[in-house]
């Protein structure tokens, strides 16, 4: 029965084929070719892999550490133990395992981050093209705006954000992306001034479209790319800044994060103390996921910039 | 409004499907330079089914007008006037406009946005104006007219899967679609391989014979004009020197520069005229006849001989009408047509 | 570190003006030099006009920003005692904080303009005075840093870019990348306990903090400041010289292709003299703004660099003040950090033109 | 003094470097280096309010009393003796004439009466001890050593009055102390065991020896003590190790990671007395002005006894301290720690509320708030989630907040914390659920006391007042005035008692534990020093001068080696930075040979 | 001694691109070699072959004998020493061509340093004495790259070229992005200084009508292959090889009725040099392909006195043009 159907499908589709669905077509074609020429980059790939198994470490935490790992009155171990069969990374100063807590501090750290960099984009990316297409004093307005949150040094502003706020895990997202934006916004006003002084643009205003048409059938798309590649590096960035405001203390203290950790790691005096498998591994971690996200980022923008043409 | 006031100017030109009235477009001086002057006061008609051709040097002012015609950018005065009515700048009205009039840039690579398949390209003019009739339909159609045939095959190819030449069909295919009446050209050719440009020119001629579209077209080749237009009208520093059918201007010019511009074409006969001297400069536009500076008959004394020397440095010259009657903006053409007038 | 590290952060060189034709090059040839020099003048005023407008805008947005901070002034001066009723409406009185909001915000921004920014709650002393006092510690620590990794930046990106591809770009690109994602702070900690405190074989060589061991002087002083200097030295330029590269790099591959090196090499140059010569000068316009955007944040300091390293500067000052939380002082700080930056940028966009002549005029 | 040390000692030979006279001295000197945490915030004793500061003052300045090392009773100091008339409103002080400021001034009675009198009349003055002189009427000294002070009501504190006292022919120059900082001549003049050489913010302070100080029965034997500043504690532990410094205070103690890893070293001794502070939960009693007004939005639940207490048995104070403290505290119960001995008190075995989460469970129902799906509600019918502010700064703050928020969590009830830098806006709004409390207590407990009475209270809402938790209750006030007026020490340790019993009971205050002071010095630099109290006691911040002024250096050979390993580090650290700049050149200038030619 | 004599010449870039496929080409001194053909058919890979400036991933075979020597079997430090005083190169577009932020007469002082060995002083008198001499004030030495306009820019690159006095110009197509006017200028200038100092030059272009006007001989260059040379003016009037037919005839005589509304071009499009045609590169475009064409590639053949083209059509005798029409149409 259901041999009979998927067979119709094909068969109807060369007939007609609705140029929607050829289009749909194409583009898995161009993501295609996208994912071959991604694939030539050896780092890029490397970054990627790990991504994935970060991310599905965060999302099976639960399952491969237990979900009580976080919790202090069960807590298996002494306090601060070395690394052994039971806890291969020791035991912090309540007595769980650091293995666990790292499995659950990727949680937070690739949330924040992508969230942060979510929302840094997205709020950099409405400001660049507005500011990039209109001319006028509201364009002077924006970028003025933008100027004064890009001479503000992002870690005081965001410290101070985070100061402001009450502590908690939402407030660094929105500290990080609020003060992240300026610099997002004034890579996709240069690039939407670049589109803008392309023939095409010229073109589609005198076929009659509006600012909107232009926005978001031409500026947008042509921005996109490079807002990608951009993303993946502000969330590198996110992450080490949550990492910072956690380490400050400026996150909220009950979540377990992987900057939180080097902070309590330090409270507890790990330092003194030379117990390297509390304080080596978050600050690994965190870097694997910084780098792993950087080495995405360069590989999709050499990707797509040729084909871009940003820089010709 | 002021409908009767209207009135004997649209009786004027009544004949014509698109014109532009006394033409003034200024652009303000960058950082404390002068203001420039790009288009300083043009008449020109284009009667339905007419090619003309728009000739001049760099920075002449060609695009200015060809973009103000088009209602790109707003006049400084004067007026543009389509189909008897002065041009709206109201978005809507605009919007209308630009469905009847459209626009071919020098550039097809530029104008063809990379990240739209040939379809796309196609039909935004048809999404834009939210046409309810068969896209496809109208988009095949549109691009077979352009002579890319079949046109199912090109639907979905990205502009840098085409050559040159398919990339400006597209583009013309793109104007066909919303079937305008008037086609304002810029440059259509230049950026094209000497053998395709053939092909595009005997589009634009085939389509005024089938269609009976007008085409404005912006060129620097005088040798395309040759080729496709009816009508030649030479710029000269933002205003219209010399204007008339083209068999009559370029086979024997009148104005002293576009007798210069022809005689450097390398197969032209006798001792090429080659002006000294920069690519005149629209914000330092001279007093007198605008052409004076670089004249090579007031150079060499010639203008002295017809009297009209201090006439050249002094005399402004009043601006062409835009009817299809020869005319040139010359102080010594005017003195010396008449003298060859006697002659012959 | 931070979000704004990302090479993309280089700012087009056409400065902030929406103006879409100053992007391209001048079409026409210009007049006499007279008339640059005023087209220059009239520009660097414009700039310098831009940054007194944000720096006002700063100094606003100061006043307002930490008065969100839910803090108790009062507390902070008596160090968390006691304080009985009338005490308190003295102490409110003497600095100001019973008056109407206006009325502070007025006394505040007259204040300020003229370097007076009130007395910090937790020191007693005028904030500018505690600021300037710690400015010398930060400005030799993020300096020096700032001078390194410059340099190592921009030698190492010119490399790199030079060689497109090969081994060594590949290794030093990927190295660099690697300590671009190390948080600084915990690369502090590990070189403290590595080379401070020592481990296994490796002795303790350095300070584990501080600006010096107090009571050197001369000679011996400055050896002994140097040596306190290395280690929070080694972390700034590990965890910076990563963008410089990167930016240099990249800057320099977009100049790889173009014409004016083939020329250079058509007219018989050795190749580093057409590196050197002509790619790294015109590769530089973008490192340079990214130099400047560093330069502001110089001032700044490093917060975490300087809280590891118990360094007596301004970051650190900045962080403690915000915890106890000291308004005058980090309002203080704020504007001075920001004005840093502010002037920093401005001097960039000032320069440019004497930079890259294609720029501003 | 002692015969000079052979071997120079590394700090100080630096020190004397700087200093003419010392040279003199031909340079053997002996110095002690703290580290210390904070940074001074002041060295005008009108304005230091840090320990740190107030440390140093006790070094630079006498204070009308001191108190004994041993058992911490008070004892002479600036005043050999005094008297309160009989209506306890007139103290009659005499002070030593054999106290001499080191800038070779007598120190009198007229110093005294300026230091009380310039708090009394300038708002400046009193901003870090006001207190002390708010109940002052007339200060006056008729003699050089007669000083008599007029209050307004008795005050017990006036044998404690921890206020330093300050040169007048100084201080009657400065114009405003709200800014003056005593901070810029060197050395500072004062009457204390040492005298301020030096002071670079947030770096260090220098003192030296004063030759003159009037307590004769032993002389110091550090010739310098530096207190540094190091922002990171584990950084100060490096220096301990290193030599670097002698001594490391904790702040407010070594972690107990930090304490375990140096109890095994050679040359380093872990001192581990009992704390001053007391570590508790405190809950939001409802807050009332003095007049009466209510305001704060506590959870109305917590206005029953029950529930308070309800939610201290279900907190196991013994894994906090085996836990969270590491062993590093007592378990706690009544108000003041054993330290102080005459005052510590603890509940009657049917009074005690022991860790019992089924005992706890029992008390809400039976109090009326039920389970529902696993959560404890309200009379309101919902769910109790109780707010809870926590030091963003104090690490303890939020260890023991995940154990409050799982034990809770089991008996129903919700925790969320909340972290911030400055509690205090939260707090005098009343704006809170629960929050971590401690204070440090002084030998005379009348503070710690006197915070929990009606008339601590605020007199308008969200002003900062003198209360602590805002508590106000009539048994509470009648016990506080009669110990205040209670002069027979032993009548006044009970009624101290019943006050601490009345605080258990009433479940507003919830000691969970005393932490220990723990500090760590080194004993190839330090020989011994006088720990308060002498049994078991803390170093740092004591009451007194004491640890320092009777700390004994170490015989010369021992100090040797941290020298010589320091200045060692120096040599190889250089060494190692050129050589690295040396190999780079070469590396560079080997490249730039390969690339010169044949290359395109 | 001839100037330059390419044989063979080949190059094919890293991505497979045949760019010159076995160009054989030679200048006399004070003679006017014309290239021409249309976008990305080699003209540019040919003159950068010249002096060895393609990227080193770019394979290059064959002899290029400048004065008698093989420039692609030279040591490098030889290969810079011929750079610009043996030959030297005017490219396309000046703007990117010129250093931006070096001053022009720097640039222009650059090479004379390098090769001449001239102190400071020298070269800046020499570099004044270019100016002039291609019409622009020595005072200009000053300005930047962007002050100056097009065809100026053109001029100082024109200026740069002479510097070393070279034996050999090579021109790669110096006017395209030039006005008319302008242009003329510029083909005066270089027409006038080639007659004065008796260099070789090389002139590329598209544009045939140009070349026909300054060059003496002229080679038109379909996909990487000469496919017809000659003296100028015959190839541009009377070409033999299709492809130089159509290219001919797209510019159009003004005056001559037969190009009125007769727009002339070539249908198809230009092919890929990664992706060639088989057979003759040509034959899918060509009116008058055989079916031979497909399969045989076509050399160059004698096709009259000093004439060469590559074609089937010509061969065995001289094959008329109208004859190739007609045999085209009963085909
Ligand atoms: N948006 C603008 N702002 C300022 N000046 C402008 C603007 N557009 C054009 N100009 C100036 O107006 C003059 C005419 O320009 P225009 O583009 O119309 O010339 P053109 O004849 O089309 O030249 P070309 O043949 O080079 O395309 C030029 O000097 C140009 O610099
Ligand atoms: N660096 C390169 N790598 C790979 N292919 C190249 C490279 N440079 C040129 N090509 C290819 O070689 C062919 C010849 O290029 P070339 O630049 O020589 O053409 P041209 O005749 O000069 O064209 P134009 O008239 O456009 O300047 C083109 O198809 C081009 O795509
Ligand atoms: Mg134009
Ligand atoms: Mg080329």
């Amino acid at each position: 029965m259901t041999t009979t159907d998927t067979e119709t499908t094909p068969t109807e589709t060369p007939k007609a084929p609705s140029a929607r669905s050829l289009a749909r077509a194409r583009k898995r074609q161009s993501l295609a070719r996208f994912w071959r020429s991604y694939r030539a980059h050896r780092s890029g790939l490397w970054g990627l892999g790990l991504l994935i198994l970060i991310a599905l470490i965060a999302i099976f935490a639960p399952v491969l550490v237990g979900s009580d790992a976080q919790s202090v009155t069960d807590a298996p171990g002494g306090p601060m133990e070395g690394p052994s069969s039971e806890f291969p990374l020791g035991t912090d100063q309540f007595g769980r395992s650091v293995l666990a807590l790292l499995v659950y501090g990727a949680r937070v750290s690739l949330t924040v981050g992508l969230l942060a960099a979510f929302l840094c984009v997205a709020i950099g990316t409405v400001i660049g093209i507005v500011a990039g297409h209109f001319r006028g004093w509201y364009s002077t307005v924006l970028m003025r705006v933008t100027d004064w949150f890009l001479v503000m040094p992002t870690l005081v502003l965001a410290i101070a954000l985070a100061t402001v706020m009450d502590r908690s895990m939402w407030t660094v997202i929105i500290a990080i992306g609020v003060t992240t934006w300026p610099t997002t916004a004034r890579l996709v006003r240069a690039q939407t001034l670049s589109v803008e002084a392309r023939p095409y643009i010229e073109r589609a205003r005198a076929l009659g479209g509006s600012h909107s048409h232009v926005m978001t059938r031409h500026v947008l798309p042509n921005v996109m790319p490079l807002v990608l590649a951009q993303t993946t590096m502000i969330i590198s960035s996110a992450i080490l800044t949550e990492a910072t405001l956690a380490f400050l203390g400026l996150s909220d203290p009950t979540v377990t994060s992987w900057g939180g950790m080097l902070q309590d790691a330090r409270e507890a005096g790990a330092v003194s103390a030379g117990d390297w498998w509390y304080l080596a591994p978050p600050g690994i971690a965190i870097a694997i996921v910084a780098l792993s996200f950087t080495l995405c980022g360069r590989a999709v923008e050499s990707v797509l910039n040729p084909k871009l043409g940003v820089r010709s | 409004m002021t409908e009767t006031l209207q009135t004997p100017e649209v009786s004027k030109n009544a004949r014509a499907l698109l014109s532009a009235d006394q033409l003034h477009v200024t652009f303000p001086g960058r950082r404390g330079a002068a203001e420039a002057r790009a288009v300083d006061g043009v008449d020109l008609d284009i009667a339905p089914g007419e090619i003309v051709a728009l000739v001049g040097e760099s920075g002449c002012g060609k695009t200015s007008l060809a973009r103000t015609l088009l209602g790109l950018e707003k006049p400084t005065t004067g007026k543009v006037t389509f189909a008897g009515k002065p041009l709206d700048y109201a978005s809507k009205a605009l919007k209308s406009y630009r469905k009847r009039v459209q626009l071919v840039l020098q550039d097809p690579s530029g104008s063809l946005n990379p990240r739209h398949t040939v379809y796309d390209a196609v039909a935004e003019g048809l999404r834009i104006h939210g046409y309810t009739g068969d896209e496809r339909e109208a988009v095949s159609n549109a691009l077979s007219r352009a002579g890319l045939r079949p046109p199912e095959r090109f639907f979905l190819r990205y502009p840098h899967e085409l050559s040159g030449g398919q990339r400006q069909r597209v583009v013309i295919a793109g104007a066909l679609v919303l079937d305008p009446e008037l086609i304002v050209a810029d440059e259509p050719v230049a950026s094209l391989d000497a053998s395709v440009r053939g092909e595009i020119l005997a589009l634009l001629l085939r389509l005024r014979d089938e269609l009976g579209l007008s085409a404005l077209v912006v060129t620097h080749d005088l040798g395309l004009a040759w080729n496709i237009a009816d009508r030649v009208a030479v710029m000269y520093l933002g205003r219209i020197v010399e204007t008339g059918r083209v068999e009559d201007v370029l086979t024997s010019p009148q104005h002293p520069y576009t007798q210069a511009l022809l005689s450097v074409l390398p197969e032209a006969p006798g001792e090429p005229v080659v002006l000294t001297g920069e690519p005149p400069d629209p914000s330092r536009i001279p007093g007198g006849c605008r052409f004076h500076a670089r004249c090579q008959v007031l150079a060499d004394g010639r203008a002295d001989e017809a009297g009209v020397a201090d006439a050249c440095r002094t005399v402004d010259l009043p601006v062409l009408t835009g009817a299809a009657t020869s005319q040139v903006a010359c102080h010594w053409a005017a003195a010396g047509a008449e003298d060859s007038g006697d002659s012959r | 570190m931070t979000a704004d590290s990302t090479p993309a952060l280089v700012r087009p060189a056409d400065g902030s003006d929406g103006d879409p034709a100053s992007a391209g090059p001048p079409s026409a040839a210009r007049g006499p030099r007279a008339r640059n020099t005023k087209a220059y003048v009239q520009y660097a005023l414009a700039k310098i006009g831009g940054a007194i407008v944000s720096l006002f805008a700063v100094l606003v947005t100061s006043f307002f920003l930490f008065r969100l901070i839910p803090s108790d002034p009062v507390k902070q001066m008596t160090g968390g005692r006691k304080v009985s009723s009338e005490q308190l409406q003295n102490l409110r009185h003497q600095y100001g904080l019973d008056q109407p909001m206006w009325k502070q915000f007025t006394s505040y921004i007259g204040d300020a303009l003229t370097g007076d920014f009130g007395i910090s709650f937790q020191f007693h002393t005028p904030v500018m005075d505690k600021i300037l006092d710690a400015l010398p510690a930060t400005l030799l620590l993020t300096g020096t840093a700032y001078v390194l990794y410059s340099a190592l930046g921009i030698w190492l990106g010119t490399r790199t870019a030079w060689r497109n591809g090969s081994r060594s770009d590949r290794f030093n690109t990927a190295f660099a990348l690697t300590l671009y994602s190390v948080p600084a702070f915990w690369l502090g900690l590990l070189l403290i306990i590595v080379f401070a405190v020592g481990i296994g074989p490796i002795p303790g060589m350095f300070p584990t903090g501080g600006l010096e061991s107090g009571g050197e002087t001369g000679f011996a002083y400055i050896l002994d400041v140097a040596h306190h200097l290395i280690l929070p030295v080694i972390t700034l330029v590990a965890v910076g010289y990563a963008q410089t590269l990167l930016v240099m790099r990249s800057s320099l591959l977009d100049e790889m292709g173009s014409d004016y090196l083939t020329t250079a090499r058509a007219k018989g140059l050795r190749d580093d003299l057409v590196r050197r010569r002509h790619a790294v000068p015109n590769a530089m316009l973008p490192t340079f703004t990214l130099m400047f955007v560093n330069l502001g944040h110089v001032v700044a300091g490093q917060i975490l660099v300087e809280t590891v390293f118990s360094w007596p500067g301004l970051g650190g000052l900045f962080y403690s003040a915000l915890s106890v939380p000291d308004l005058p002082l980090v309002q203080g700080l704020f504007f001075v950090f920001a004005t840093a930056v502010i002037l920093a940028n401005t001097l960039a966009d000032i320069l440019y033109p004497l930079l890259d002549p294609r720029v501003g005029r | 003094a002692t015969p000079l040390n052979p071997a120079p000692q590394q700090a100080e030979a630096k020190a004397a470097s700087g200093n003419a006279a010392a040279k003199a001295d031909s340079g053997k000197k002996k110095t002690l280096t703290v580290a210390v945490a904070q940074s001074v915030d002041s060295l005008s004793p009108f304005l230091a309010t840090r320990l740190v500061s107030t440390s140093i003052h006790r070094l630079m300045y006498e204070y009308l009393t001191n108190y004994d090392p041993k058992d911490n009773h008070v004892i002479p100091g600036f005043a050999t003796e005094w008297k309160p008339s009989a209506d306890k409103l007139t103290w009659t002080y005499t002070i030593r004439s054999n106290s001499k400021w080191s800038d070779g001034q007598k120190a009198t009675a007229h110093d005294a009466a300026f230091t009380f009198n310039k708090m009394m009349t300038d708002d400046a003055a009193a901003t870090a001890n006001g207190s002390f002189v708010g109940n002052f009427k007339k200060v006056t000294a008729p003699s050089d050593t007669k000083l008599v002070v007029e209050l307004k009501k008795p005050q017990a504190t006036m044998t404690s009055l921890d206020i330093p006292i300050v040169p007048e022919h100084i201080w009657k120059d400065v114009k405003d102390y709200s800014k003056f900082n005593n901070d810029k001549d060197f050395p500072i003049v004062g009457n204390g065991p040492y005298v301020v050489t030096g002071y670079k913010t947030d770096q260090y302070v220098k003192l030296k020896r004063n030759p003159d100080f009037w307590r004769k029965t032993k002389t110091p034997q550090f010739d310098n003590i530096v207190f540094k500043t190091y922002k990171d504690q584990d950084a100060a532990v490096a220096a301990l190790r290193k030599g670097e410094v002698s001594f490391v205070a904790g702040s407010p103690a070594l972690t107990p990671a930090q304490a375990a890893s140096l109890k095994g070293e050679k040359d380093i001794k872990v001192n581990e007395g009992p704390g001053r502070r007391f570590y508790a939960i405190a809950v939001n009693p409802g807050w009332k002005t003095k007049s009466g007004k209510k305001f704060g939005d506590g959870n109305p639940a917590l206005l029953d006894e029950k529930v308070r207490q309800a939610l201290f048995r279900a907190v196991d104070t013994k894994t906090i301290v085996d836990k969270v403290f590491q062993g590093h505290a007592v378990r706690g119960q009544g108000y003041i720690p054993p330290r102080f001995q005459d005052y510590y008190w603890q509940p009657s075995g049917d009074q005690q509320l022991g860790y019992d989460p089924q005992a706890a469970g029992k008390m809400l129902d039976d109090a009326g708030y039920k389970m529902k799906d696993g959560k404890r509600v309200g009379k309101d019918g919902k769910p109790i989630n109780l707010r809870m502010l926590c030091h963003a700064t104090d690490p303890n703050d939020k260890a023991v907040g995940k154990y409050l928020k799982e034990w809770w969590g089991k008996i129903g009830i919700g925790l969320k914390l909340n972290c911030v830098d400055d509690v205090s806006v939260p707090w005098y709004a009343g704006e809170y659920d629960l929050a971590f409390d401690g204070w440090s207590v002084n030998p005379d407990p009348d503070f710690v006391l006197g915070i929990h009475t009606c008339a601590a209270l605020p007199s308008k809402p969200k002003e900062v007042a003198q209360t602590d938790n805002g508590i106000c209750d009539k048994t509470f006030d009648k016990l506080y005035n009669q110990q205040l007026a209670e002069y027979d020490p032993a009548k006044r340790a009970d009624t101290v008692k019943k006050m601490e019993s009345w605080l258990y009971d009433s479940g507003y205050m919830n000691v969970m534990a005393y932490p220990n002071a723990v500090e760590a010095y080194r004993t190839d630099q330090i020989k011994s020093v006088q720990t308060m109290p002498t049994a078991a006691g803390n170093i740092y911040g004591q009451d007194g001068y004491w640890s320092w002024w009777s700390a004994e250096p170490a015989s010369a050979s021992d100090s040797e080696d941290s020298d010589s390993s320091s200045s060692t580090g120096i040599v190889i650290g250089i060494v190692v930075a050129a050589l690295i700049v040396i190999g780079g050149g070469v590396f560079f200038a080997r490249r730039r040979r390969t690339t010169a030619d044949e290359r395109e | 001694m001839t100037l330059l004599e390419v044989r063979n010449l080949e190059v094919t870039y890293a991505g497979g691109a045949q760019a010159v496929r076995g160009v054989n080409l030679s200048v006399e001194a004070g003679q006017k070699l014309g290239i021409a053909g249309e976008s990305g058919c080699g003209k540019s890979t040919l003159a950068l072959a010249l002096l060895r400036l393609l990227p080193k991933d770019a394979e290059v075979t064959g002899e290029i004998l400048l004065n008698g020597e093989d420039v692609l079997a030279m040591k490098w430090g030889r290969v810079r020493a011929v750079r610009w005083a043996g030959a030297s190169i005017v490219f396309q577009g000046a703007m990117h061509s010129l250093n931006a932020v070096h001053r022009i007469g720097d640039q222009i002082a650059e090479p004379i340093l390098l090769h001449k060995k001239a102190t400071q002083e020298g070269a800046k008198k020499k570099v004044a004495e270019l100016l002039e001499h291609v019409g622009l004030p020595a005072t200009r030495a000053n300005a930047y790259p962007h002050e100056l306009s097009g065809g100026q820019r053109q001029r100082v690159m024109i200026a740069m070229a002479l510097a070393c006095e070279p034996d050999l110009i090579i021109a790669d197509e110096p006017t395209t992005a030039l006005d008319v006017m302008i242009q003329a200028q510029i083909l005066r200038l270089i027409e006038q200084l080639v007659a004065e100092e008796n260099l070789g030059l090389i002139m590329i272009s598209h544009d045939l009508a140009v070349l026909s006007d300054t060059c003496d001989r002229l080679s038109v260059m379909y996909a990487g292959r000469v496919v017809e040379e000659g003296p100028a003016l015959q190839v541009y009037e009377d070409a033999v090889h299709p492809y130089a037919k159509a290219l001919s005839a797209a510019f159009p005589t003004i005056g001559d009725p037969a190009s009125r509304f007769a727009p002339r071009g070539l249908p198809g499009d230009p092919p890929d040099p990664s992706a060639l045609p088989s057979g003759c590169t040509f034959h899918p475009r060509c009116p008058v392909a055989l079916d031979v064409c497909a399969s045989e590639d076509q050399v160059l053949r004698i096709a009259g006195p000093g004439r060469r083209a590559a074609c089937v059509h010509v061969g065995s005798a001289e094959v008329a043009a109208t004859e190739v029409e007609a045999r085209s149409t009963t085909a």
